[in-house]
C-alpha cells in the first residue's frame, strides 16, 4: 500500500498482544458506550470510532507514558488506547463530578494529562498546531518525548493543518501527524472534498516523509509508526501517516449513513481488523483463545466497573461555573 | 421534512418548525432569482442536504453548481461566498456552527465586512451566512457559543437571530434580497419548535423589532432562543401581576432603538435576557443606549441577563445553571418591580 | 534601542519609551525565568528582532531555541504557543497586528480561553499575546482595529491595554507570570510615546485601574491610546472650570469595577472614552454597569465616546474624523456639567 | 528553470512590447511613488514591487479587460500592469476623493473592479480564498473569464492558501495563483520560514499543475501563464505558478534592508529585468531606442499628469464615514 521501508520494524509476540489487548479496550469501551446511549444514561453527542481501532492501538504500543497525545471529538479510541483509566472517562462524559474534567469538558473534550491525553479539541484541524506547542517544549526540554496529533481525512482541507505541517518542518518537530482516513468527512466523501488521492503526498509540500499506511493492519501500522516515532526521537522531525481505516457507525450515533453505498459499508465491516487480528493471533500462536477469552473478559469487567463508578458519580455544584475560568476562582 | 411551501387558501396559516420555514424562503429565493446560490459543508442532496437536513432538496432542484457541498475550510467558504457576491451572485454560505466562524473571522471581518467600506461604494457583498449555535443540548465548550457580540461590533456586516418560525422565513427572505452582509443565526431551540406562518409569508424587514407581546410594567428585551424564558417568564409575572412587554429585536445589530426606546418609555422598566456571556454582550450596548436616552425616566436601573462569564459547560446541572432560567427572568422583573 | 536594563539609584526615574519598556520587561522576565519564551513573525534578531525592533537583543541574548521566528502563519503561531504553556512554558506569543488575530480566533478562543475550563483545571495556558494596532497612521482598513471588546466577552482571557512606559513594563511582567492566558495590546501612539520609568519597576498587578488624574466633576474613564485624548481634555476642561478625574483602566477585562465605581459615585458622572468602535464597544459594558450600580445617583447619563461605525478609513482627514479627539471629550463632559 | 511545456507559447513583436510597456508604466509609477514619499505628498506606508514588473507585465498581456485579479498590499504593480488609469490611482494614494475608493480605501486597498482589479488586501494569504468566489462566478456565469490570485512566498505558509488552492482544485475554478517569490516575507528569508524548497511541489498536493518559472524573464513567464490561462478558460481547472522574482526596495518604503546580505541585494539588481529586456527589444529588432524613449516619455507624462490630478483632488468630506458603510447611508 505504500512505498516499504527497507528495514521495516515488527511487533514482537508481547506487543502484538498488547496492541490486541487496547483494540479490544476500545472496541468493548465504545460498544458499552453505545448501549448506554440507547439506554438513555448518556445523553451526549457521540463519535464512535468503531473500525479504527488498530490505529491508535499500535500508535500506543510504541508510546511512552509520557508521550503526548492531541485528538479530536472522535478521539476516545485514541484515550483508551493511551491507557486513560476507564472510571474517570466514563464519570466525564456521564456528566459527573469524577470525571476527569469534573464533568464540564465532556466526552469532546476529555483529556487527562496523567497518561498523555493533552487535547480532545471539537474544531476540525485544530489538534495539530496545538500538537506543535508540546512538541517544541520536548524540544526545549530535551526530552524525548514524542508528540501524536490525531485527526480525520476531511480535516486536511483546513488551514490549521497546513499551518501546523509546515511549521513542525521547519522546526523538525518531533511530531507525528497521523490522520485516520475513515473516507468520510461528515456525509462527504473523501474525493469529494480533497483534491489528492492520497493525503500523504501532501507531506512533498512540507519537505517531509509522508505515508499512506494500511490503518486496519498492525503490522503495516506498527512499521510505519515505528520509523516515524523513532525519528522524531532523534530530533529529525515530523512525519505525516495516512492510515487508511473505515467508521461502522457513521458520523455520530444516530447516523442514517445514507451518503453511503451499503455495499462498501458491508465490505468494510465485513473486513472487520478486530476478528481478523484475534485470528491472526491464534493462528500464529502468539495467544490460545482461552488466554484473548480472559483477556477479553477482564476488560468487560473494567469496563462494567466504570460504568458502575460513572453512575454512582454525583453531577458536579454549579459553583464550578466559576472555578477553572482562571487559576483564581471568581466571586459568586 | 417536506421541502415544498405548501398550497393553501391566503390567510390559512400552516404549521411547520423554523428549519421548514428557513428551507422554504431558500426555495423561494432560489426559484425567484437565479443568482441565489446555497453553499457550505454538505448541504448538496448527495451529502444529505445538510447534517440537520436545513437546505435539503435544494441541489436536487437548483443543480449542483448552484447549490454546492463545500470541503471543510470555512476560510474557503466565505472567500468563495465573497467573491461571488462581488461578481453579482447571492450567495447563501453555511457555517455549520457558530464557533466554526472562528476559523473565518479575517473572512466575516477583514472583507466581507469592509469591501464596499474600503472600495469606496464601488464593491458590494450581498452575502448571507446562516450558522446554528445554541446551548442545552450536552455539546459543550465548542460547540454553543453565542458570538453575535463581535459581529455586532463590527461594522458593516447585520446581524440577524429569529426566534420563530415566521421571522425565519421572512428575514432569511429580507437577508438574501439585503445588499450587504448579514449573519442569520439559527439556534438548535428555535429552529425546531413548530409555530403557525402564513404560507405567503413574504419578507420581514431588517432592524425592525417586533412587540411580541404588549405590557405596561416591565419591559424584556431579547431574541433569538431567549424569546421562550421571556414567554414563560411573562406568564409567571402575569399570574403576580406584573405586566410585562416583550421585544422581540429580531435584527440584533442595526437594533431597532425606536421601539425599545418606545417601550421602556412606557414602561420605566427594562431586562435585557440574551443567551451570549452578559459581560461585554449584546445586552450592554442596548442597557447602555437606553440608560442614556431615557436619563430620568426611568423607574429602574436597565437589567441585563445573560450567561455566566465561563465556557459552556457539558454536565446538564451546569448547562442549566450556564442558560438564563424563566425564574431567573421572574426574579429579576419582580425585584426591579419591587415586588 | 537599547535593551538593557539602566542601572540607576533607586527612585531615579529614566525615560523610556513603552516599547523599551516592553523589551525591559522581556529581559528580565526571560533572564529570571528560563521557562519564558518569545516567537511570533520576525521576532528574532536574524530578522532584525521584530518588525518594530521590540524583540530586538533577545534572541541573541537568550538563544535560537527561546526566541524564534516563525512563518506568517499566526493560527500555528497560537497553536505552539498554548501546546507550549500547557507543557509548563510562557510563551509570549507576538500576532503583529490586532487584525490578524482574526486568522487565530479559534485557537484563542475555542483553546487558549477554554482548555482550562474545559479539562475541569487539568490543565493551564498560561500565555501572553503580545499584539499592535490603533488608527492615526493611515494604514486604512485592515491594520488598525481596535477588537479588544471580542476578547472581554471571550471567558478565560485578560485583556490588557497599557497607556504609558510604567504600565508597558509593569503589566508585561504580570502578564507573563499570569496563570492564565492574556492578550496583551500595544498601539502606536502609546508604545513610542517616552516617560519616566523606574529602572526598577516590578509587576503591577492585572486586573486594577489607576486614577491617573484626580477630580470631582466628572470621570473619564479610558485605557491605551486613548488616555492622551482625556489628557489634553482635562487640562481644557480645568481651563473651563470643570474638574474631571481619569481613571485608566490599564486591564480591560476583567475590570476594575471597584476603582471606576468610587470614582464615578464621587463625581457624579462618567464619559467612557476608547477607540473600538462605539457600537458594542467595550464602554458599553461600563456604562452598563455603571447605570446599574450607581442608579439614582448619577447627576447625568453615562456618556460612550468611541469609534464611528465604520471601517477605519485612509484618508488623512478621515482618520480624524474617525478618532476621538479631545474636543469631542471637552464638549460631552460640558455638556453633562450643564456649561 | 522548470519542466519545458512541450509546446511552450511564446510573445509575438506586439505582445513583447505590450509587456514592456506595462513593465515601464510599473516602473516609472513606483519611481514617482518612491519620490513623493520622500517629498512627503504621501504619507502612507508603501510596499514597492520594483523589480517584480515582469510577473504582471506578462500576465496581463495575456489578460482580457473583463478577466479579474485580486492581489495584496504589495500590488499596486499589479494594477498598473491591468491597465488601472493613474488618475484616480494616485487621488486614492494621496487620499483625495478622485480616488478609486474616494480615498477611504487607500494604497492597500485600491480596487477598480472597471478594469478587473477587484480585491486589494492587507492580510497575508486572503487573496487566493476570494478569488476563488469571482472564478465561480465565472463558470456559474458560463463566461470565460478568469481570476488571478496574486500573493507573496510567505503567503504559501498560511491557512488560506491550503483551503483556496484544494477548494479550486475540487471546483475545478478557473483560477491561477500566482506567486511571486521574492525570497523574503517582510525580513524572513524564504527557507526560514518555508518547509519545501519549492513552492511549486506544493501543488502535487492539490491535484494541480505547479511550476517555477523565472518571473524575471518575459519568455519563461508568458509560457507558463499562458498554459495556465488556457487551462483556466478551457474549464480545466487551476494552476500554481511561483514566480521567481526580487523586491530592490525591501518589504516596506523606508526598510533598513539588514536582513539580507549586500551580495544578494546587489546580484539581484544587477540583474534588473527591466533593462535587460529593453536591450533584448532593441536587439532582436523589435522596437528602436527611439520607439522605447517616446514609450518611456508618454508613460512619465502620464503619471506626471495623475500626480497633478491626484494633487488637485480635495479630501473626502466627513460625511464619507457614513456613506458605503451599507448601500444605504448610516444617518448623521
Ligand atoms: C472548523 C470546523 N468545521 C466544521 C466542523 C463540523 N464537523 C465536525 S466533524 C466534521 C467532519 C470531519 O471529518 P474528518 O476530519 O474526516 O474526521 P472524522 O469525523 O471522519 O473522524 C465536520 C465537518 C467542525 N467541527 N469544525
Ligand atoms: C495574516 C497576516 N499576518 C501577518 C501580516 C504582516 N505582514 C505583512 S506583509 C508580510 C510578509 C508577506 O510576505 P510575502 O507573502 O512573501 O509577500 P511580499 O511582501 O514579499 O510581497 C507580513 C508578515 C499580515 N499582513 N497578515
Ligand atoms: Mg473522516
Ligand atoms: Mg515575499
Amino acid at each position: 500500500m505504500t512505498q516499504a521501508s527497507t528495514n521495516a520494524a515488527s511487533p514482537d509476540a508481547k506487543t502484538q498482544l498488547d496492541i490486541f489487548r487496547r483494540m479490544v479496550r476500545i472496541e468493548r469501551n465504545d460498544d458499552a458506550t453505545r448501549t448506554q446511549i440507547r439506554r438513555g444514561r448518556i445523553t451526549a453527542p457521540y463519535y464512535s470510532a468503531r473500525g479504527q481501532e488498530v490505529i491508535p492501538a499500535t500508535i500506543s504500543a510504541l508510546l511512552n507514558k509520557d508521550d503526548k497525545i492531541c485528538t479530536i471529538y472522535r478521539g476516545i479510541h485514541d484515550m483508551v488506547a493511551k491507557d486513560m483509566p476507564l472510571r474517570p472517562l466514563w464519570a466525564e462524559i456521564m456528566g459527573r463530578v469524577d470525571g476527569t474534567c469534573k464533568g464540564k469538558g465532556g466526552p469532546m473534550h476529555l483529556t487527562h494529562p496523567e497518561t498523555g491525553v493533552m487535547v480532545t479539541t471539537g474544531i476540525v484541524g485544530s489538534s495539530m498546531p496545538i500538537a506543535n506547542g508540546f512538541a517544541w517544549a520536548s524540544l526545549l526540554d530535551g526530552s524525548k518525548q514524542v508528540t501524536i496529533a490525531y485527526f480525520g481525512d476531511g480535516a486536511s482541507n483546513i488551514g490549521a493543518f497546513h499551518e501546523a505541517l509546515n511549521l513542525a518542518s521547519v522546526w523538525k518537530l518531533p511530531v507525528i501527524f497521523v490522520c485516520q482516513n475513515n473516507r468520510f468527512a461528515e456525509h462527504t466523501r473523501y474525493e469529494n472534498g480533497t483534491s489528492v488521492d492520497q493525503i500523504s503526498k501532501r507531506a512533498i509540500g512540507y519537505g517531509m516523509p509522508g505515508y499512506t499506511v494500511d490503518g486496519n493492519d498492525p503490522f503495516d501500522m506498527y512499521a510505519h509508526a515505528h520509523a516515524a516515532i523513532e525519528r522524531a526521537r532523534a530530533g529529525e522531525g515530523p512525519t505525516l501517516l495516512e492510515c487508511m481505516t473505515f467508521r461502522f457507525h457513521g458520523h455520530v450515533f444516530g447516523d442514517a449513513d445514507n451518503y453511503m453505498t451499503k455495499e462498501e459499508k458491508d465490505a468494510a465491516i465485513a473486513a472487520d481488523p478486530l476478528p481478523r487480528f484475534r485470528q491472526k493471533l491464534i493462528d500464529s500462536g502468539v495467544a490460545t483463545e482461552e488466554q484473548l477469552a480472559k483477556l477479553t473478559a477482564d476488560i468487560e469487567a473494567e469496563v462494567a466497573d466504570a460504568i458502575e463508578f460513572g453512575s454512582n458519580s454525583e453531577p458536579p455544584s454549579v459553583d464550578e461555573l466559576r472555578r477553572d475560568v482562571f487559576a483564581e476562582e471568581i466571586p459568586a | 421534512m417536506s421541502t415544498d411551501t405548501p398550497t393553501l387558501e391566503t390567510g390559512e396559516k400552516v404549521k411547520m418548525t423554523g428549519q421548514a420555514a428557513v428551507s422554504a424562503a431558500l426555495f423561494e429565493a432560489m426559484e425567484k432569482d437565479p443568482k441565489v446560490l446555497v453553499f457550505g459543508e454538505d448541504v448538496a442532496d448527495r451529502e444529505g442536504g445538510g447534517v440537520m437536513g436545513t437546505t435539503r432538496g435544494l441541489s436536487s432542484k437548483f443543480g449542483d453548481l448552484r447549490v454546492r457541498s463545500t470541503p471543510i475550510a470555512e476560510q474557503s467558504i466565505i472567500g468563495a461566498a465573497i467573491g461571488a457576491a462581488m461578481a453579482g451572485y447571492k450567495p447563501v454560505a453555511e457555517i455549520m456552527l457558530m464557533n466554526f466562524t472562528t476559523v473565518a473571522m479575517d473572512m466575516i471581518v477583514n472583507h466581507a465586512a469592509k469591501l464596499r467600506f474600503m472600495s469606496g461604494g464601488q464593491s458590494q457583498v450581498p452575502l448571507v451566512i446562516r450558522t446554528l449555535t445554541g446551548a442545552g443540548f450536552q455539546t459543550a465548550g465548542q460547540h454553543a457559543d453565542h458570538l453575535e457580540a463581535w459581529f455586532c461590533h463590527t461594522a458593516g456586516i447585520k446581524v440577524v437571530a429569529p426566534s420563530n418560525p415566521t421571522d425565519y422565513k421572512g428575514l432569511m427572505l429580507s437577508a438574501i434580497q439585503d445588499p450587504d452582509p448579514v449573519i442569520f443565526i439559527e439556534t438548535g431551540k428555535t429552529l425546531f419548535a413548530p409555530g403557525e406562518v402564513d404560507p405567503n409569508q413574504g419578507a420581514i424587514p431588517l432592524g425592525k423589532a417586533a412587540v411580541a407581546m404588549p405590557g405596561t410594567d416591565v419591559t424584556l428585551i431579547s431574541y433569538s432562543s431567549m424569546m421562550f424564558a421571556c414567554y414563560q417568564a411573562a406568564a409567571e409575572l402575569a399570574e403576580a401581576g406584573i405586566s410585562a412587554e416583550i421585544v422581540d429585536l429580531r435584527t440584533v445589530s442595526p437594533w431597532d432603538k425606536e421601539t425599545v426606546l418606545a417601550s421602556v418609555e412606557k414602561t420605566g422598566r427594562a431586562i435585557v435576557v440574551h443567551e451570549a456571556v452578559r459581560s461585554f454582550g449584546p445586552g450592554a450596548e442596548i442597557a447602555a443606549t437606553i440608560q442614556e436616552e431615557l436619563f430620568g425616566k426611568l423607574k429602574a436601573p436597565v437589567k441585563r441577563l445573560g450567561a455566566p462569564y465561563c465556557a459552556v459547560p457539558f454536565a446538564k446541572v451546569l448547562e442549566d445553571a450556564f442558560l438564563v432560567q424563566p425564574a431567573d427572568v421572574v426574579a429579576t422583573a419582580k425585584a426591579i418591580c419591587g415586588k
